[in-house]
């Protein structure tokens, strides 16, 4: 068991200075370029995993936390002249808060499985609604962001400054995964997500740890926010508050694994690999997305337990033959 | 140390535990015996603050713990079992009795190593790694066990911790709660199965119908005529309902 | 600017108009309701599959001019053998009996049937012009459109069929104690896998219908089912899932609101109205009106 | 594996495929196209429009227009200051996504792309041409009505058509001239418009407008993407009782809108739309009755044009409609082509001043040659349109006009 988990750890170093060393080594700023959205969206997919997948809060409106630190940060860029490296910290604490009042609702109230999901598909099309509606958003006209790279604007003007940022946003994610894995707080969500009644008997408070749980996953989705602004200088209500961004979120996480460290990370990487591959063979329009459909239920089908199901079937074979 | 009065609770008009009141002396094992829908598990679910009584108090080391919520009670140091087990299912047997034992640390070494101990005393050690939901039966009443053990628990309620069990499971149970006993800790259950409960008790409560018809050292309870007839007739009841309903 | 007078005045109408997409609405969550009832799982691909009845629909009236309200004689069949062959061999199958896998599958269904719409039809948009889509029913302080008319009551006869299909037949008594109690069902002899397809193929035929009412009154593209989804969600909550009553009703409550909302706080802020209805029905009675309390 | 100083780009990028699962499924599908060799006998032009997703019906009709452009110009031998050299489309998809959208401008760049047209969305273009700035790649925005686009200041970005600020003018100033020409009977005006970027902001702008023109706007509605029933709306417009009804939206509730007004039998002087997203020939040539005498202001053709006319016939006879989405992406294709002419090279800066200096006959639309002014062609100019017995005739200005206006429209 001890030499697995060194071997472990010195295969996640590796893969950190794999990841550092990228943009050294593959010299084409499109890799570099996706490999940012696959780390964006394994950010983005782990946020919806500590809620969804250890917590076992699905929800469907993920996209809510995103759009609130999107909007915070620009808001305050816009408005009160805070550049965005500390704009960040505002929209992670509105992405925070955003969870804190969903939760609130929520879990105050009893929400859970469909209930929950519904309630958060609910909350994020409220949002996007006000957002279209207020003035200090920009209403559908939206924010635009000058274009102005600068370390201070968080806007880089080459893909490897943003490959790094979105591999640190990454690595915090996956530490607080880890963190959870490791820590009483985490077997608490785990606890609630298999059966939550025997978990309060154990003296687990279900109703403050997903609290917890959801702020956390806020905060995140808050700071994901900041990123996707900076990077792609426009927002307005329907990229803030979509329900396609929600989808993503689940989709990288539970192809990849619910409630794993790396399920999010590993589905990310397939499937946005997946879709351009299959948008590079297949031009005729509808086709390529035809194939990813595909290749999503045939993922479904065969590997119930998401991509990461597959390592660790092999890990606990191996786990087995230490113990003989 | 558990002290009981006029606990009441009804469901859509339907009193299912009314005005009872009991006691649990520190140190002992006390039962709580009854036939099927006496209100057992009601009155359990309203100590241990999963159900809001209608009227009455729950006194646990001269606090008042009514209407508190079930992690603070688990907190004060009482803790309860499910009748049907409730494992937390993917997990492993470890994973599930550590969740118990983070209820009074938050370092990990030391829960994991709080677990491993509770384990042995249980009689869980070969099954550690294993899936709770692989768990037999028995495996998932001792798990159900040792996890609410985990918590370092004062008063421990046990649920029909013995139902299903095959009879030398159930010696391997009896053993084993009267070495928890011993170790300073008191025992509540609620149990079906009479030969344990003559076995284990120091002292029994009976239920019938949501109301407190007995009480006394299990010699007593077994002799009393009212428990007898409660149990056969309510048994006898039982089956011509059943008769009845198949007919309709 | 319109004052409140002239706002008052048109109340009415809003209202009968709300009432009549209502009904609509009404239709295709009533296949949403049934499949959550009865199989508990929420049906990502219910977009897709009203889309496709709707493009069927558009065909049988562009090749063979059949009008889209006979047209529901075929679609709705159709429909059914498309959603029971697709859950038995296909959703059912791959899910492994998980909720988040049956989402996946349903969502991954959802992509592969709307991008194929792209690719077979192309995502241009199309509409339909009968001899009587400018016909109107006049009620003296409103005028309703014919294709409107008829597919409220269209959809009110429907929702009376299903209901006496679930609650007279047998077929209907197997899925209402599979919803029930599954394996008590399963130890009684009902072939469970079997009433589930069924369930989810008579949800299917439901949108089968929606689509044919639909179309002359709206337009069909690749992605038209969706702009119906949220609000046959919030439909299927308000009435209680798996209640058909409820659908009804909810969808009646749903377009009024939609409709009075939009008159009150303008066609874009009006649509809050849905929205909130939908948290305030979770949080106050996530039962919903009609649905059975656990 | 820390030393790796002088070695090539192909045996370092073996190497990562040998390290990493991940990086060797992009290494071995080739999707970045390797930047080697950049062969300066074709001239690679990236086109970027959301061919799937929603949008897939004006991205496709883009892409169509922009492929057009490019056999037309290398059938006609090519880019001639460059020794004939060819122009070659990279195809892309935003799928309607900025990130999408961004991640198509590297992936381009990596494959050398020399120039881009694009996006239909502004949310895309904006990415996607900021991207493109890191490079300095000149950018062509062929639809694009947000002006945030050009008034950025990147200096690789240019755009033939106008945005929503210069169409408002041109719409209220052609609405006038109609309404003038007819005895001004026409007084007031309902504004219908979506409440994203392109109609809100239009809608502020004719707000402006109009009244220079003589029209009062009575009231303005905005209404969602997508709204499922207008009959609210309607009602509302009827209760006004407006001269000009005005929609500024998208395909889907324009037609919607349309004929809901016509099962309420609200009567007006004209419906007068500004970049009416449903406007065009599929929707006169089905919807005949519907259309009749609507009037759109857009980008449109000059029905004069000989070259116009062949255009439009080929394009039919492809089976396609002919859009303006095909005029804006023919046009953005050949001020491209026009650039390299004059250019005689792919250097960025070259190609981005000549831009700059364009002074391009747009060939078959209603105006005068390019004149860029920060990357916004000032010459460019959207014209009324009517439909008129199942086809669409210009009808001002009068000087390009195909057939006089109908209005106010006579009573159904």
């Amino acid at each position: 068991m001890k030499s697995l988990k060194s071997r472990n750890g010195l295969l996640c170093l590796a893969g950190l200075v794999l990841a550092l060393l990228i943009p050294q080594i593959i010299d084409n700023n499109f890799y570099i370029d996706v490999l940012t959205l696959v780390l964006f969206s394994a950010f983005l997919g782990q946020s919806w995993n500590i809620l969804g997948g250890y917590a076992g809060q699905f929800s469907f409106g993920g996209v809510v936390f995103f759009g609130t630190g999107a909007y915070a940060s620009s808001i305050l860029f816009r408005s009160f002249g805070i550049d965005p490296w500390i704009g960040i910290f505002g929209a992670i604490a509105a992405g925070a808060a955003m969870g804190a009042f969903i939760g609130f609702i929520s879990f105050r109230y009893g929400l859970k499985g469909s209930y929950f999901a519904l309630i958060t598909l609910a909350f994020a099309e409220f949002f996007r609604i006000i957002a279209n509606s207020v003035e200090f958003t920009g209403g559908g006209v939206g924010i635009f962001i000058d274009y102005n790279p600068s370390l201070t604007q968080l806007q880089f003007d080459n893909p490897a400054g943003y490959y790094y940022l979105a591999l640190l946003m990454t690595v915090i994610s996956l530490l607080i995964a880890w963190w959870l894995e490791r820590s009483r707080f985490g077997a608490s969500l785990v606890a609630i997500r298999e059966n939550e009644e025997a978990a309060e008997a154990l003296g687990v408070n279900a109703f403050r740890c997903k609290m917890y749980a959801i702020c956390i996953a806020g905060a995140m989705g808050g700071a994901a926010g900041t990123f996707y602004t900076q990077k792609f200088l426009y927002l307005d209500p329907p990229i803030a508050y979509g329900i396609g961004t929600s989808v993503e979120m689940l989709l990288v996480t539970i192809v990849g694994g619910l409630g794993t460290i790396f399920g999010p990370l590993v589905g990310a990487f397939v499937l946005h690999s997946i879709n351009e591959v299959a948008r590079h063979y297949l031009e005729a329009p509808g086709l390529s997305m035809i194939v990813y459909g595909l290749i999503l239920i045939g993922i479904v089908g065969f590997l119930p337990n998401g991509l990461i199901g597959l390592f660790r079937r092999r890990q606990k074979k191996m786990a087995g033959g230490d113990d003989a | 140390m558990l002290e009981i009065t006029g606990l009441s609770k009804s469901f859509g008009g339907l009193a299912a535990v009314s005005n009872v009141g009991l006691t649990v002396e520190e140190g002992k094992i006390i039962s709580l015996i009854g036939p099927n829908g006496a209100g057992k598990t009601t009155l359990f679910a309203m100590v241990a603050g999963f159900l809001k009584p209608d009227s009455g108090t729950v006194m646990f080391e001269d606090q008042n713990i009514t209407g508190m919520k079930p992690h603070r009670i688990c907190e004060l140091g009482m803790v309860r079992t499910f009748q049907v087990t409730q494992p937390f299912a993917k997990l492993t047997t470890l994973e599930n009795i550590m969740v118990g034992a983070y209820c009074r640390t938050s370092n990990r070494e030391l829960a994991e190593a709080n677990a491993r101990r509770i384990a042995k005393q249980v009689g869980m050690k070969a099954s550690l790694d294993q899936a709770a939901d692989s768990l037999t039966v028995a495996g998932r009443k001792r798990l159900e066990l040792a996890r609410a053990l985990a918590t370092q628990p004062r008063l421990l309620l046990l649920d029909e911790v013995m139902a299903g069990l095959n009879p030398i499971e159930i010696d391997e149970i009896v053993d084993v709660i009267k070495k928890i006993r011993d170790t300073g800790v008191t025992v509540f259950l609620i149990e079906h199965v009479m030969k344990a409960v003559m076995n284990l008790s120091d002292y029994a409560y009976v239920l019938n119908d949501g109301v407190r018809i007995a009480d006394g050292t299990p010699t007593e309870i077994a002799n009393n005529p009212d428990v007898i007839e409660a149990y056969l007739g309510h048994g006898a009841a039982e089956r011509m309902r059943v008769e009845g309903s198949a007919n309709a | 600017m319109l004052d409140e007078f002239m706002l008052l005045g048109m109340m009415p109408a809003a209202v009968v108009n709300g009432l009549m997409f209502g009904a609509i609405y009404a239709l295709v969550a009533l296949g949403l309701t049934l499949i959550y009832g009865v199989l508990h799982i929420i049906n990502f691909a219910h977009g897709a599959l009203l889309m496709l009845a709707m493009y069927a629909a558009f065909y049988l009236f562009r090749h063979f001019g059949i009008d889209p309200y006979f047209a529901i004689v075929f679609v709705v069949p159709a429909s059914f053998v498309l959603g029971y062959a697709l859950y038995r061999w296909g959703i059912g199958k791959l899910a492994h009996g998980k909720d988040e896998n049956i989402l996946l599958v349903t969502l991954g269904l959802a992509i592969v049937i709307e991008n194929a719409a792209i690719f077979f039809f192309t995502a241009d948009q199309q509409t339909i012009t009968l001899s009587y889509s400018y016909d109107t029913v006049d009620l003296g302080f409103v005028f309703l459109s014919l294709p409107k008319v008829i597919s409220f009551f269209a959809s009110l006869f429907i929702c009376l069929l299903l209901w006496l299909l679930i609650s007279k037949t047998d077929l209907g008594r197997a899925i209402r104690a599979v919803a029930k109690e599954r394996q008590g069902a399963r130890l009684v002899g009902i072939d469970v896998e079997h009433i589930f397809a069924a369930t989810y193929g008579i949800g299917i035929a439901c949108l089968g219908a929606a689509g044919c009412l639909l179309l002359p009154s709206f337009y069909v593209d690749p992605f038209t089912g969706n702009i119906f989804v949220l609000v046959a969600f919030t439909i299927v909550v308000l009435g209680g899932m798996g209640s058909i009553v409820g659908a009804l009703v909810g969808g009646f409550i749903i377009g009024v609101t939609e409709s009075v909302g939009g008159l009150i706080l303008g066609e874009s802020l009006g649509q809050i109205g849905i929205s909130l209805i939908f948290i305030l029905i979770l949080v106050l009675r996530p039962t919903g009106l009609f649905g059975a309390k656990s | 594996m820390t030393k790796k100083p002088t070695k090539s780009t192909i045996s370092r990028r073996s190497f990562v495929a040998g390290t990493t699962a991940g990086a060797a499924v992009l290494a071995t599908t080739s999707i970045g196209f390797p930047r080697m060799a950049r062969a300066e006998d074709t001239v690679k032009i990236g086109l970027i429009h959301p061919v799937t997703g929603f949008l897939a019906f004006p991205g496709a009709q883009l892409r169509y227009g922009s492929e057009l452009a490019i056999a037309d110009i290398n059938a006609a031998g090519g880019v001639k200051s460059m020794g004939g050299a060819k122009l070659e489309a990279l195809l892309g998809d935003s799928q309607t996504k900025p990130q999408i959208g961004a991640a198509e401008v590297e992936k381009m760049h990596e494959a050398g792309v020399h120039a881009f047209s694009g996006c239909y969305q502004s949310a895309v273009g904006i990415a996607a041409s900021a991207a493109a700035a890191k490079y300095n790649i000149p950018f062509s925005i062929d639809v694009g009505v947000s002006d945030t686009l050009v008034t950025r200041g990147l200096e690789n970005v240019f755009r033939m058509m106008d945005g929503y600020g210069r169409i408002a003018k041109d719409a209220a100033t052609n609405l006038g001239l109609i309404n003038k020409a007819a005895g001004s009977p026409a007084k007031t005006v309902v504004i219908v418009h979506e409440e994203s970027l392109f109609g809100t902001g239009t809608a502020k702008l004719m707000g402006d407008y109009l009244p220079e023109q003589g029209l009062e706007v009575v009231e303005v509605i905005k209404h969602a993407n997508p709204t499922r029933n207008f009959d609210n709306i309607a009602l509302r417009i009827k209760s006004m009782n407006p001269d000009i009804v005005m929609p500024i939206n998208y395909p889907g509730e324009y037609v919607l809108l349309a004929r809901t007004l016509r099962q309420q039998r609200v009567d007006f002087a004209a419906s007068y739309s500004v970049l009416g997203g449903g406007f065009n020939f599929k929707f006169v040539q089905e919807m005949t009755d519907l259309a009749e005498n609507m009037i759109d202001v857009n980008h449109w053709y000059d029905p004069n044009s000989a070259f116009g006319q062949e255009l439009r016939r080929r394009v039919e006879a492809d089976g396609k409609f002919f859009t303006m989405e095909i005029y804006t992406a023919y046009n953005s294709i050949r001020l491209l082509h026009d650039a390299f002419e004059r250019a005689a090279t792919t250097a960025p800066e070259a190609v981005n001043a000549a831009l700059a200096s364009s002074t391009m006959d747009p060939l078959f639309m209603p105006y005068g040659p390019t004149r860029m002014v920060n990357g916004q062609n000032m010459g460019s100019r959207a014209v009324a349109i009517q439909a008129q017995n199942g086809d669409v005739q210009l009808i001002s200005p009068t000087e390009f006009a195909s057939a006089e206006a109908v209005f106010p429209r006579p009573k159904v």
